[in-house]
This record gives structure tokens, C-alpha cells and sequence, in this order.
């Protein structure tokens, strides 16, 4: 047990691995004393976020391949190594992470807990949940990926199972099912990777960089076997279309807060996995198979813009949206050039504030109304002015408005993508019409005209009787109404500790849609690298050329 | 006529007692028939032992019978103390252990 | 030692030649355990009834801690190529080693809960098994303390058998192993304290089909006999690799000898009397039987088929495929659709019986050290699921039904935890031994070529974990049921028996290297 | 080995051809008669055939110890423990020929035919050119004879299963004493006094034992129940097991000559369970 440690960040590594773990574990043990258990976690996960930020700081965009990596010996015998280590793609998907956990633990705080259930428990798997993921984006030895991929469903198992709505259980197994049947054919392909590296090295080894020297020498038909098997297991996560029935219903079973998690990190692994495994150690492959993905991917992204605009349900909703957004993300992914990979990454990213803010909103309109109904909603913006607003925006972003962060990625995916997949671009910019559709109508039935809908109103107001909204201005807390005409319920607007919650990804929306450059600086570089690696090219009338050692 | 008769002789009963195992009903006539199958081993062994001008097949046909006594010991007990129970013998009624 | 005695009885006999007392070094562990458990027969003869139970527990953990420590001795300066012993009749090689290491430590843990008496006051056997049930007498002594001490010999004969049967270096010996580990628990199935009539029901239906199965397996040995000239493993190879005899008695002799291993395996369709047996035995009884059976009877197995048959592997390995695939599809499938969590474990050592054969089919190094492994981290994660079944209990002993279970996270979260780890464990989640048994054994599968199989192993799996969730989603995220069962809290004995299993499976599951090379020592004595 | 002495080997002598086909086909015969008779008894007794056959065989097949311990511990012993338990558990308890599973027996016949085919045909096929070596050899029945030979086998190659063979019997025998031993000298038996002590105390449903049957009536068959005083029937004195036969009768036939229903006093001990149609 030699640990040999490379980089100069590798204990920022450790610490953001360990810290989350330690937090789970401070914060089960607090799990009697609700509130103090509470204040622990969001501690624990700002402090978190700080490593993140010093993780940041320190990654060299123009750097070695993996930074801040460091690896010691699990089981010799197999060659297996516990080594972590970040490119700029894992780096942006970790600090996603520690982004949204303490905004995930602050949108929980008020949370009603299922009878029995402390909040100890509920924010311990939420830490735990966050090392997990934050370790599978740093892995760097593919069983330790392997590994941690499939026990990073465990936790989520139980936030879907324990702390979810009526039809938990059901969606809790269904979530983990897909995902463990994923993971084991996977688990063949990792096995014959090492098996393959075993025949040609003559000791095998589930190092990543020495994988992908290996097994992408492979004759294309072995590719092609061993592509298959580490696609299923991303496309079950990063649910392209034929693999996706599992989100809706676990989305829209799980508490709002583990949604975003579900929504915004853990389904990244799979358009992760497609960036790090599948192109730079399978390029025979992903070639051949990329006219294949990318039906796949656009199929994703108009039928989910078509479910979406036929949700009745809001939690659903977010879930289609999303399936729409991660046909995206494939679509820039194989359309193999630097320009889209970019926009795949960054929209990875985008993808992740826009809409975990759109969950938390939705999330906290359900709060407010208690049905996840959109019909039971209508006219709320007379009653919530600033929610409304906070749901305009996030949709906004959604629906990838220019000047919203989500526009650029969405740009540059269809940009780039454009010279080499033209039919398929196409097909898929119609996305972004039906993305403008659904979303202004969700807006435009829960939120504008008159106060209707059973979540609201007690009894159907006449039609032509005046509602009162003078009083609702901006800072508003309680709407208050004479008796005879108060036929809608008490409803609040958002209070500090929820503003508090969307500021910070207000400001992301706004702050990267503005000024991209800081991401797409440290990401550049990486996606450069993988197009090396799978020996890609750019289209001809490329911006600049890339430059391969 | 060649030794290979005795062979096929036990391999007939051989299989008497396999197919009786799987009729019969009732647990002692079973047990029996699991004792023919014993008995038709030993003559392959007897045999055996002969075409192969080695003894051997002998001693392993004594031990197959120094087996099947033990055998027998456990199993009618445990056979008796079900029967005492149940006053029946037959492998049908006891079914209390559902698929 | 008798072996003494009837060689000095034996040497008068002026024509026989000499004959050398024979080295007994290597097999010690044997020669303890079996002695201990004649020592322990002479206990019940002559102890007062209250004296029995201590004497007989301290007498069987010092036997099995006994034999551990003197094969912790022998290995210290064991001949790394292995040796024979016994005139020939035993193969004390690698293999051997790391099995009868496996056995000794997984009936510790068994013994410590045959041992227990807190869970079940007086213990989970039946004080006077000659009682009939029903009767005046039995229902007194329902509450009686006592018990048949009995068990406790003959736990160490079935530990002797299983250690020769994974040992044998001849067809005779391996059955007379056969039939010394099985005739102690077909005894023992049948005294469970309570359900008396479910015990017994499960005792005749071992007894008939495995006496059926062990006829099968004499009738292969005669054929052998036959073709080879010898019993001997590896005269039956030899001859494999060339003699004028047709090869069709070596077939039919091998197919009948292997249905009578794949039984006593409870592989695939000669499964049948796995779960009926597993529900009906008393609890501690159905540890010892699912953990140390499956032990010794794949033992044997990768004993013959690498020694012995090697040289045909060819023609019989297309067959096993099959019964492999089969074992797999039946263990999952039916497993879904159980209420007893009994027989939904039993089912799944089907299923795990059909992973085992995946890496015993593959003739390499690698697939005989994966396969030890596995046998290691199955026999002690089953061994602590039937420790925290024998646990959760209602009025009328175990609740083994599955509803019973609903909501058992609320009542004891530490046992519903326990049962979880274990439940991910059998279904293989990575950081359980299970992930660690899966992983080698199929990394060797698919080193031999077997890709195909290797893929059908890995969905039989993902259906197998359906019916692991099921449970976990009952205890954590269902409502208990107002009467229902409630943990008892367990006494010292199956603490400690749950705590090692549960560790090992653990540490097998973080940092298996150690195990890893254990089971890599070596290969079989003569190949 | 010469060629000469193949040809002899190849064939029995005429005597032996005999003894197997006269004993041969009875053997058989024992076989399917054991699967086919109903009763149990039956079928003990032509596996003793069977098994008895066998042991001449074997006699003749140069196997004379084996062939008497067949006769003596095979048939003589082990079968008569058969017998035995078959008188234990009731010579009378022939086997229901309902099928418990739909064509089970035809499957099984089918598959048992199947089974003799393949290995009759396996065996055949495979000996039929192979060389017998007889056992004349040193090691075998000559030198000390059959049973020196066997007893040397025994202690030396064979020494480690035959000493096996120890633990197996003592298995039995214990697993016998298990299943079979009542240990009637338990502490916490009651004495007679402790017992009347008990019933007056109320630990029991009544103080007085149960009245017999046929105290006050015409027979003393178990199954015709006691009359109270007054004429009725007292419930308690009723068996259980054949009650619906004889006390039925009894009440109707009383009824008939009564023309009334019983109805028991105010003296009647019992406590007002009727028992009536």
C-alpha cells in the first residue's frame, strides 16, 4: 500500500472525497436533534463547495490530462487501484455538485418528512449521495468507477423509497432495476477490458489511460461488443428514449429535493460516461454506431418536447423536459465535432441550474397549492408575484433564451453540430421551438389569468367577480382577502430562507449566460483532448484547428 | 454368453428401481426401491471386478453394502418417526412444504 | 487413534507385506474433528443430562478452533505442490487447504448458532425428538430447556465428511464422504424445535431424494470402475487420455456421477429439494447445510471435473453450459414469485449454485481460484442471512413470511440494516464480498471464452436482485402490520456468529486481495 | 495374456450360463413385481427375491463373500428391518393408485424405458469386443483365496474409506437413539396426590374423572355413552373419535320409544350442553 501521489492538488482531491462522507456520517449521528443535524449539513456541504472552488482554482486548463490525481493499490492482485483525478469535464460536474447540495439542503429544510423519517437521515444520504457522485466523476480506475457507480444507487434507492410520494416503492425499484441491469452489462464489458489488457500487457490492469491505449486498438467488431455494453449502462442513467421509462416515474415519486439531485447530477454520469469511456476507448465503434445514438438522441428530444407539452403533471413535466434536454447533450456528444462537445459539456452544466431551479420552483408551488396537478393551478402570479417571476426565469433558461446560460451551450451544440449531422440538427432546432411552447404554457396555465383551480380556490369564483391582488405586491407574505370574496386558500409568497435558495442560481443563469468564458475555458481544452483521443477531426471550416501531440 | 449379460442385467434393474422411486407412493416401498438401485450397482460392481481381474470392485461392492445398512438405519427412523405422526406413509400426504 | 489399533492388528499376518503406518501430518484437522465428534458421542453416553450442552458446545468449538489452528500449522510448511495421504485415498493439496479453511470457519460460525439458546429459550432443536408431535408430552416440552444434544457430534461428523469429500482422491472415498456428510443432516433437519411435522416432512424429503441422487452417483462410479479399471481420479484420467474400451461408459458413467454432485449442489433442475429442505430444517441447521453442502459439494465437483475429466472437457462442458444457464433461470425466476424468505434464500442458492458452475466450468487456474473464493464469500454471507432470519420471530417461533416483514426497519432498524448489507451482498452490489465472488468468477469465465454465458449470468442476476429489493423495499419502505413479529434480541452466541459473518463479507467485499491469494495458492495435486 | 486364454475368457462355462438364466429373470421378476405390487408387504418380499438372486449370482461370479453377505446381511438383516417397520406402521397400508400429478407414471415408465434403452444399448456397444480377464490373478482369487484377498484390500488401500465407514454407523446408531429413545424417567411428573391436589384446585376442567362409557346402559362398548340419573346422555362421556356412528343411533332410537325430546333436570351434573340432532 504505496500510495503514489501526483499533482500538486491531490489533497484537495482527498478532502472533497472524504469531507461529504464525514458530513453523512456527523449528521446521521446528529439525526436525534433535527436542527442541529440540519446546521451540520449545510455546513458540511458549504464547506464543500469551498474544496470545490479550491479544486477550481487550482486545475491548470493547459495542463496534464488528469490533475490533482492521486492512486495507491486496492487489490494487487487484479490491478486494481483506488486513483482519482479530474479533467476539466469532471471539474465542471463536481462543482455542479457542490453547487447544488447546499441549495438541494436548503430547499429541504422545511420539508414534511414522512411519519417516522428525521431529517438526520434524509440529509446523511443526500452527503452521502454527493462523495459518491463526486466519486465517480474522479474516478480514474474503471473498476473503482464501476464500483462506485452502482453503490451511488443505493443511497438514492432509499431517498426515492423512504422519504417519496404515494407510489415509492414501485418507482425506488423500477429507479434501481434499470440502472443495476445497466451497470452489470457494463460490468461484462469491464471485465473483457480487463481480460483484453490482461492478453496484451501481459498483466491486466483497469487503469483508464492504460485501458484506452489498450482497447482502442481493438478490431472494430470487439469495439463494437464492449461499446454496447458501457452504452447500456449510460444510456440506461442519461436515459436516451427507448431507457428512460424509469425518470418520470422516479421524479415525480421522489421528494422535489432529490429530484434536482436525480435530474441534475446523477443522470449526468451517463453523458459523462459517453464523454470519458465510450469515445476515447472505443473510436472504431463510436464512429460506426454514431448515426445509431444520434436517432436515438434526437428521437429523445422530440418526444420528450411532445410529452412535455402533454404532461397534466408537473413533476413529470421537469422529467420529459429533461429527456428532451439530454437528447441534446447526446446530439452534441456524437456529432463529433470540438465545437458541439463543448456546448454538450457546459449544457451538461446549464442543464443542471436551469432545470434544478425549474424543480425547485415547480417544488415550490407544489409546496403551496399540494397537488402536483397543473390543472389545479391557474393565476397564481396575482397571489406570488415573485415565485412567478422565479418560474419565468428558470423556464426561460429552460427553453434556452439568449442571454440565459443555457442559450450558449444550446448554441454551440447546434452550431457545431450543424456541418457534420445537418438533417439531424435540424430535425432537432424544432426541439427548441416545442421547448418555447411547453414552457410558456406551463407558465401561462399556472400562472396568469384568473385564480382558478382546486389547489387555489376553495369554490369556483364568479366569473366576473374582481379578485383582489392589489395587496400581493412584491415582499407580499400573505394575500388577505374579505371573507365573502376569499375563495382561494391562504397562500404565501416565497419567504427569505427560499429566496435565499434561488438567489445563488439566479445569479448562474444570468452570470453564464452572460459571461461563459470561465467554463468553457477549462473545458476546451479536455474536449480537445478526447477528440484526440478518438481520433476525430473537426469539419472543415472549423475556427481553429486542433492540436494533437 | 459373455459377462456382459450380468452388466445388463443390473442395468435393467437399475432402472426398475429408478422408475419405482418416481410411482411409488409410499415412503418405504420408495426406500426399497432405492436399495434395488443399490443392489444393481453392486453386481455391476461384482462384474466388473471380474472383467477386469481386479478385486477391487469387490471390496467397493462391500463397502456400497456397509453403506446402504447405515442408510437404511437413519432412514426408516426417520420414516417411522414421520409415519407415527401421520399414520401414513405416502410421500403425497406429507405436504405441508408447498411450492 | 484407531487407525493404529487395526494397523497393529494387521501386521501379524505373516504374508501381507509390511504395511507403514501411514503420514498423518497432513490430515490432522480430519482426524480431530471426526475424533471430537466420538468424544462427543461418548459425552451423551455418560454425562448427566444438564452437563451435556456445555460440555458438547465447549468440546465442538475447541474441535473445529482445534483443527483450524493445526492446518494454520500445517500450512506454515505445506509442500506447495500437495501431497496424498492415506494410502492415496486423500489429495491434501491447495484446493483442499483453502476448502477445509473455508469449512472449519464457516461451521464455526454455524456451531456458535446450533449453539445458541437465548433466541429460542432452549434452543432451536427439539428437546426429545421421539416424542411424537402433537401429543401431551410435546406440547410440555415446547417449554422444556433441553435439547438433543446430539446434534453437536453430529455437526462434526457432517464437517468431518464435507472435509474428506473435498478431498478425495478416489470415487469410493469421495462417497463414503458423501454419505457420512449427508446421513448427520438428514438427521438433523428433523429436529426442529418447532413445526415439528414441517422438520420432518423435510427430513424424509431430503433423505429419499438424496439417497436417490447418491444411488445415481454409485451407479457412475461402477461405470467408471468399469472403464478405467480403478476408481482412482486420476487413473480415470489417464485412461480418458487412452484406452481401448469405448468411451461411451466413460460417458454414461460421468453424466451419472455428475447429476449425483449437481444434487448434493442443489444445481439447476436437481434442485428440488433445496427449498422444501431449507424451509423445514431449523434455522441454524439450514446455515450449516446452505453454507458447508454447497462448500464441499463444489469441492468436489471442480475436483472431478478438473482432475478426472479434464481431458473430455469437450464433450461434456456444452452440457453443463446448459444446466449452468438453467440453475441461473430457475433460481431467479422462481425465486420471484416466493413468500417465504426461507425458500426465497433457498431459490437463491439456486441461482448462486448456477454463478458457481459458470466458474467451475472454466478449466484454468484462474477459474478454480475464483470459484474457492466464491465458495468463501457465499457460504458466510448465506450464513448470516439464515443468522438474522432465525432472529425475527412472532409467538409461534420464526416469522418467516415475507408480510410478516413489512415495516421491520421501524421496529429494528439495526437488523433490517444487517439484513440489507447481506440481501446487497448475495445480489452482488460492489463493496460486498458478492460483487468481489461475481466479478472473479466471471472475469475467468470470460478469460476461457464463455462470453455468452458470462452475459446470461449477468442479467440472471439483475432478475435475482429483483427479489433481494423486494425484501429491502418490505422492510424499509412498508407500514409494519400491527401484530407483527418482533426481533429478539439475540444471546452471545449468534451475536458473534452474525458479527463474523458479517465482517468477512465486508472485508471480502473492501480488500479481498488477501483471500484472493489464498485461493490462488495452488492447483490440485495431480491433474 | 495368450490368445488361447482370451478365447476361453470370452464365454461362461454352461453351468453358470444356466444359473443365470434361471436366476437372472426371477431376479427381474422380483424387480417388477416390487414396483407393481400394492401392498408394501408384497413388495418387501420380492426385493428379497431380487437380492437373493443376486447373491448366487455373485457366487458365481467368483465373488462367494459377498455373495453370503448379500444372503446374510443383506437379506437376512436389512430386508427383515424393512419387514419389520412394514409390520410397525401396518402390513395393510397398500399405496392409492390416484395420481397426484397427471400422467406421472406414464412419464415415468417412458423415461425409465428411455433410461434402460441407453444404458443396455451404452453397455452393450461398449463391451462387446473387450478382453475379461477372469480373476485368477495372484491379487485377486488365487494366492490366499476371496476373502484374504478382500480383507488385505481392505487394510491397506482401502483402509482410510472402511475406517470411514466407522463414522457412518455410529451416525446410525445415534441418529436412531435420536428418533426412537423416550427418556420415561423425566423429573416433573406429578404423584397421584400432587394430581388430586391439582384437579380440586381447578388446574383441571373437572374434579372427578370423566364418566365411563356403558355405565348405565345396556352395553359396554366405548362406543355407547353413559346416562346421566335422570335418563340423559352425559356429553362428556362421548368419544370424540366414533361418536357420530353409535351415540347418534342411540339418541334417536331413545327418542322413538320416548316420544320426547331429553331434556335434563335440574339434577343433571352435567352442565346444559345438548346433545341432540
Amino acid at each position: 500500500m504505496s500510495p503514489t501521489v501526483s499533482g500538486d492538488g491531490s489533497w484537495v482531491m482527498a478532502v472533497l472525497l472524504l469531507l461529504p462522507l464525514v458530513g453523512a456520517g456527523v449528521v446521521m449521528a446528529l439525526r436525534k436533534n433535527d436542527r442541529l443535524a440540519k446546521q451540520a449539513a449545510l455546513v458540511f456541504s458549504i464547506g464543500e463547495l469551498a474544496m470545490a472552488a479550491c479544486a477550481w482554482g487550482k486545475f491548470e486548463a493547459s495542463g496534464a490530462r488528469l490533475q490533482q490525481s492521486f492512486s495507491f493499490d486496492w487489490i494487487p492482485s487484479f490491478g486494481v487501484h483506488i486513483s482519482f483525478g479530474v479533467d476539466g469535464i469532471a471539474l465542471v460536474m463536481i462543482a455542479t455538485i457542490a453547487v447544488l447540495t447546499p441549495i438541494v439542503i436548503g430547499a429541504g429544510w422545511a420539508d414534511k418528512l414522512p411519519e417516522g423519517r428525521t431529517a438526520g437521515g434524509f440529509f446523511a444520504l443526500i452527503l452521502l449521495e454527493q462523495a459518491l457522485t463526486i466519486g465517480v466523476f474522479a474516478a480514474t480506475d474503471v473498476f473503482l468507477f464501476y464500483v462506485l457507480f452502482e453503490i451511488m444507487l443505493i443511497p438514492m434507492y432509499f431517498l426515492i423509497g423512504s422519504y417519496g410520494g404515494a407510489r415509492r416503492q414501485y418507482a425506488a425499484v423500477k429507479f434501481f432495476l434499470y440502472s443495476f441491469l445497466g451497470g452489470l452489462i457494463m460490468l461484462a464489458s469491464v471485465i473483457a477490458c480487463y481480460v483484453m489488457a490482461g492478453d496484451e500487457l501481459g498483466k491486466g490492469t483497469f487503469d483508464w489511460q492504460t485501458l484506452v491505449g489498450v482497447v482502442s486498438d481493438a478490431p472494430l467488431s470487439t469495439q463494437i461488443w464492449l461499446f454496447l455494453g458501457f452504452f447500456a449502462a449510460f444510456a440506461f442513467k442519461a436515459p436516451l428514449v427507448p431507457f428512460h421509462t424509469w425518470l418520470p416515474d422516479a421524479t415525480a415519486e421522489a421528494p422535489i429535493v432529490v429530484g434536482v439531485l436525480l435530474v441534475g447530477v446523477l443522470d449526468k454520469v451517463g453523458t459523462f460516461g459517453f464523454l470519458r469511456y465510450l469515445l476515447p476507448m472505443f473510436p472504431d465503434a463510436s464512429k460506426e454506431l454514431a448515426p445509431y445514438v444520434l436517432v436515438l438522441a434526437v428521437a429523445g428530444i422530440i418526444y420528450g418536447a411532445m410529452l412535455a407539452s402533454g404532461q397534466t403533471d408537473m413533476k413529470r413535466f421537469v422529467a420529459y423536459v429533461s429527456i428532451a434536454h439530454f437528447g441534446f447533450i447526446a446530439l452534441g456528444i456524437f456529432a463529433f465535432s470540438s465545437q458541439a462537445m463543448a456546448g454538450s459539456v457546459t449544457y451538461m452544466l446549464n442543464h443542471s441550474i436551469a432545470t434544478g431551479m425549474l424543480i425547485l420552483v415547480i417544488g415550490m408551488v407544489i409546496s403551496r397549492g399540494g397537488s402536483t396537478r397543473i390543472a389545479d393551478y391557474g393565476g397564481m402570479s396575482k397571489l406570488t408575484p415573485v415565485l412567478a417571476g422565479m418560474l419565468l426565469i428558470a423556464g426561460l433558461s429552460t427553453l434556452s433564451l439568449p442571454g440565459t446560460n443555457s442559450f450558449i451551450s444550446e448554441f454551440l451544440v447546434l452550431i457545431g453540430s450543424f456541418p457534420n449531422q445537418p438533417v439531424f440538427t435540424i430535425i432537432a432546432t424544432t426541439g427548441m421551438v416545442l421547448a418555447a411552447i411547453y414552457v410558456l404554457w406551463l407558465y401561462q396555465r399556472i400562472m396568469t389569468g384568473p385564480l382558478r383551480g382546486n389547489a387555489l380556490v376553495t369554490q369556483e369564483p364568479p366569473i366576473d367577480a374582481p379578485v383582489d391582488a392589489t395587496s400581493g405586491g412584491p415582499g407580499a407574505v400573505k394575500v388577505k382577502l374579505e371573507p365573502e370574496v376569499s375563495a382561494h386558500k391562504a397562500i404565501f409568497d416565497l419567504n427569505g430562507r427560499e429566496k435565499l435558495v434561488l438567489a445563488p442560481l439566479l445569479l448562474l443563469i444570468i452570470g453564464l449566460g452572460v459571461y461563459p468564458k470561465p467554463v468553457l475555458d477549462v473545458v476546451t481544452p479536455t474536449v480537445d483532448a478526447t477528440m484526440c483521443e478518438a481520433a476525430l477531426v473537426d469539419p472543415v471550416p472549423a475556427e481553429r484547428q486542433l492540436q494533437c501531440q | 454368453m459373455t459377462p456382459t449379460y450380468y452388466l445388463l442385467l443390473s442395468a435393467l434393474l437399475f432402472t426398475i428401481g429408478a422408475v419405482g422411486v418416481l410411482v411409488r407412493r409410499n415412503a418405504i416401498v420408495v426406500f426399497m426401491c432405492i436399495e434395488l438401485m443399490l443392489n444393481a450397482v453392486n453386481l455391476t460392481l461384482v462384474t466388473f471386478a471380474r472383467i477386469n481381474g481386479d478385486l477391487s470392485g469387490q471390496v467397493m461392492a462391500f463397502f456400497v453394502m456397509v453403506v446402504a445398512a447405515a442408510e437404511v438405519v437413519v432412514g426408516l427412523a426417520i420414516i417411522m418417526s414421520i409415519f407415527r405422526t401421520r399414520r401414513t406413509a405416502s410421500v403425497d400426504d406429507s405436504n405441508l412444504l408447498k411450492y | 487413534m484407531s487407525t493404529v489399533l487395526l494397523l497393529a492388528q494387521d501386521q501379524p499376518l505373516p504374508p501381507t507385506p509390511k504395511v507403514e503406518a501411514p503420514p498423518l501430518t497432513a490430515i490432522w484437522p480430519i482426524l480431530i474433528v471426526l475424533g471430537a465428534a466420538c468424544v462427543g458421542v461418548l459425552f451423551e453416553a455418560f454425562l448427566p443430562r444438564h452437563q451435556r450442552w456445555p460440555a458438547q458446545v465447549v468440546l465442538t468449538l475447541l474441535a473445529v478452533v482445534g483443527a483450524g489452528l493445526q492446518l494454520a500449522f500445517y500450512l506454515t510448511d505445506a509442500p506447495a505442490a500437495g501431497e496424498l495421504a492415506m494410502f492415496g485415498t486423500l489429495a491434501v493439496d491447495r484446493p483442499a487447504l483453502f476448502l477445509w479453511g473455508t469449512l472449519l470457519a464457516l461451521s464455526f460460525g454455524a456451531v456458535l448458532l446450533i449453539a445458541d439458546r437465548s433466541v429460542e429459550p432452549g434452543g432451536a432443536f427439539v428437546a426429545t425428538a421421539a416424542i411424537r408431535p402433537g401429543t401431551l408430552q410435546d406440547r410440555a416440552q415446547v417449554t422444556a430447556t433441553g435439547m438433543q444434544t446430539e446434534v453437536f457430534p453430529l455437526t462434526l461428523f457432517a464437517l468431518g465428511g464435507m472435509m474428506i469429500f473435498c478431498s478425495a482422491n478416489d470415487l469410493l472415498t469421495m462417497f463414503i464422504a458423501l454419505e457420512v456428510l449427508s446421513l448427520p443432516l438428514y438427521l438433523m433437519c428433523g429436529l426442529a424445535r418447532r413445526r415439528r411435522l414441517l422438520s420432518q416432512e423435510a427430513a424424509v424429503k431430503y433423505f429419499l431424494l438424496g439417497a436417490f441422487a447418491s444411488a445415481f452417483f454409485l451407479y457412475g462410479l461402477a461405470l467408471l470402475y468399469g472403464y478405467a479399471g480403478s476408481v482412482r481420479l486420476s487413473d480415470i484420467a489417464a485412461a480418458a487420455a487412452g484406452t481401448d474400451r469405448s468411451d461411451t461408459l466413460l460417458f454414461a458413467g460421468m453424466a451419472l456421477l455428475i447429476v449425483g454432485l449437481l444434487f448434493k449442489a442443489s444445481v439447476g433442475p436437481f434442485h428440488t429439494w433445496t427449498p422444501d429442505v431449507y424451509q423445514g430444517a431449523p434455522t441454524p441447521v439450514t446455515a450449516f447445510m446452505a453454507a458447508c453442502t454447497k462448500v464441499a459439494a463444489f469441492g468436489g465437483i471442480l475436483r472431478v471435473l478438473q482432475v478426472a475429466f479434464e481431458a473430455t472437457s469437450w464433450e461434456w462442458r456444452s452440457v453443463l453450459w446448459g444446466v449452468a444457464i438453467v440453475s441461473m433461470i430457475i433460481g431467479a425466476v422462481l425465486g420471484l414469485t416466493q413468500t417465504d424468505v426461507k425458500r426465497m434464500i433457498a431459490y437463491s442458492s439456486v441461482a448462486h449454485a448456477g454463478f458457481l458452475l459458470v466458474g467451475a466450468i472454466a478449466l484454468t487456474e484462474k477459474g478454480l481460484s475464483a470459484t474457492l473464493f466464491y465458495l468463501l464469500t457465499y457460504g458466510f454471507t448465506t450464513l448470516a442471512a439464515f443468522g438474522v432470519i432465525s432472529l425475527v420471530r412472532d409467538s409461534s417461533g420464526e416469522a418467516t413470511h415475507l408480510s410478516q416483514w413489512a415495516g421491520l426497519a421501524k421496529r429494528s432498524p439495526l437488523v433490517a440494516g444487517v439484513f440489507t448489507f447481506i440481501l446487497l451482498a448475495l445480489a452482488g452490489i460492489p463493496l460486498t464480498s458478492g460483487f468481489v465472488g461475481k466479478f472473479v468468477v466471471f472475469e475467468a469465465a470470460l478469460a476461457d471464452g464463455m462470453a455468452p454465458l458470462v452475459v446470461i449470468a449477468l442479467v440472471a442476476s439483475a432478475v435475482a436482485a429483483f427479489f433481494y429489493l423486494r425484501v429491502i423495499v418490505l422492510m424499509y419502505f412498508s407500514e409494519p402490520a400491527a401484530d407483527g413479529p418482533t426481533v429478539t434480541v439475540p444471546g452471545a452466541f449468534t451475536t458473534a456468529a452474525i458479527t463474523l459473518s458479517v465482517v468477512v463479507t465486508l472485508l471480502l467485499g473492501i480488500a479481498p486481495a488477501f483471500a484472493l491469494d489464498w485461493a490462488a495458492g495452488g492447483v490440485f495435486a495431480i491433474r | 495374456m495368450s490368445a488361447t486364454l482370451l478365447a476361453v475368457q470370452q464365454t461362461v462355462s454352461t453351468g453358470e450360463a444356466i444359473t443365470f438364466w434361471v436366476l437372472g429373470p426371477l431376479a427381474l421378476a422380483g424387480g417388477l413385481g416390487m414396483i407393481f405390487a400394492r401392498n408394501a408387504v408384497h413388495s418387501a418380499l420380492f426385493l428379497v427375491l431380487t437380492m437373493l438372486s443376486l447373491g448366487a449370482l455373485y457366487m458365481v461370479q467368483q465373488a462367494p463373500f459377498l455373495g453370503f453377505v448379500q444372503i446374510i446381511v443383506y437379506t437376512g438383516a436389512i430386508m427383515m428391518l424393512f419387514l419389520f417397520v412394514l409390520m410397525l406402521v401396518g402390513r395393510d397400508s397398500s399405496d392409492s393408485v390416484v395420481e397426484v400429478l397427471r400422467g406421472q407414471r406414464l412419464w415415468a415408465g417412458v423415461l425409465g424405458v428411455g433410461l434402460a434403452v441407453l444404458i443396455v444399448a451404452a453397455i452393450a456397444r461398449s463391451l462387446n469386443e473387450v478382453t475379461i480377464m477372469g480373476l485368477t490373478g495372484e491379487q485377486a482369487n488365487g494366492g490366499d483365496g476371496n476373502v484374504a484377498n478382500i480383507g488385505r484390500l481392505i487394510f491397506t488401500d482401502y483402509l482410510f474409506p472402511f475406517e470411514l465407514t466407522s463414522a457412518l454407523l455410529i451416525t446410525a446408531a445415534v441418529g436412531a437413539m435420536i428418533l426412537g429413545y423416550v427418556d420415561r424417567h423425566q423429573k416433573g411428573r406429578k404423584t397421584q396426590k400432587e394430581l388430586v391436589e391439582a384437579r380440586f384446585r381447578g388446574e383441571h376442567d373437572r374434579p372427578s374423572p370423566l364418566p365411563g362409557p356403558g355405565v348405565f346402559a345396556t352395553a359396554n362398548s366405548v362406543a355407547t355413552p353413559a346416562l346421566l340419573p335422570d335418563g340423559s346422555v352425559a356429553p362428556e362421556s362421548l368419544s370424540r373419535l366414533i361418536e357420530a356412528t353409535a351415540s347418534q343411533k342411540l339418541e334417536r332410537d331413545r327418542k322413538a320409544v320416548a316420544g320426547t325430546l331429553p331434556e335434563p333436570d335440574a339434577r343433571a351434573l352435567a352442565p346444559g350442553k345438548e346433545d341432540g340432532s
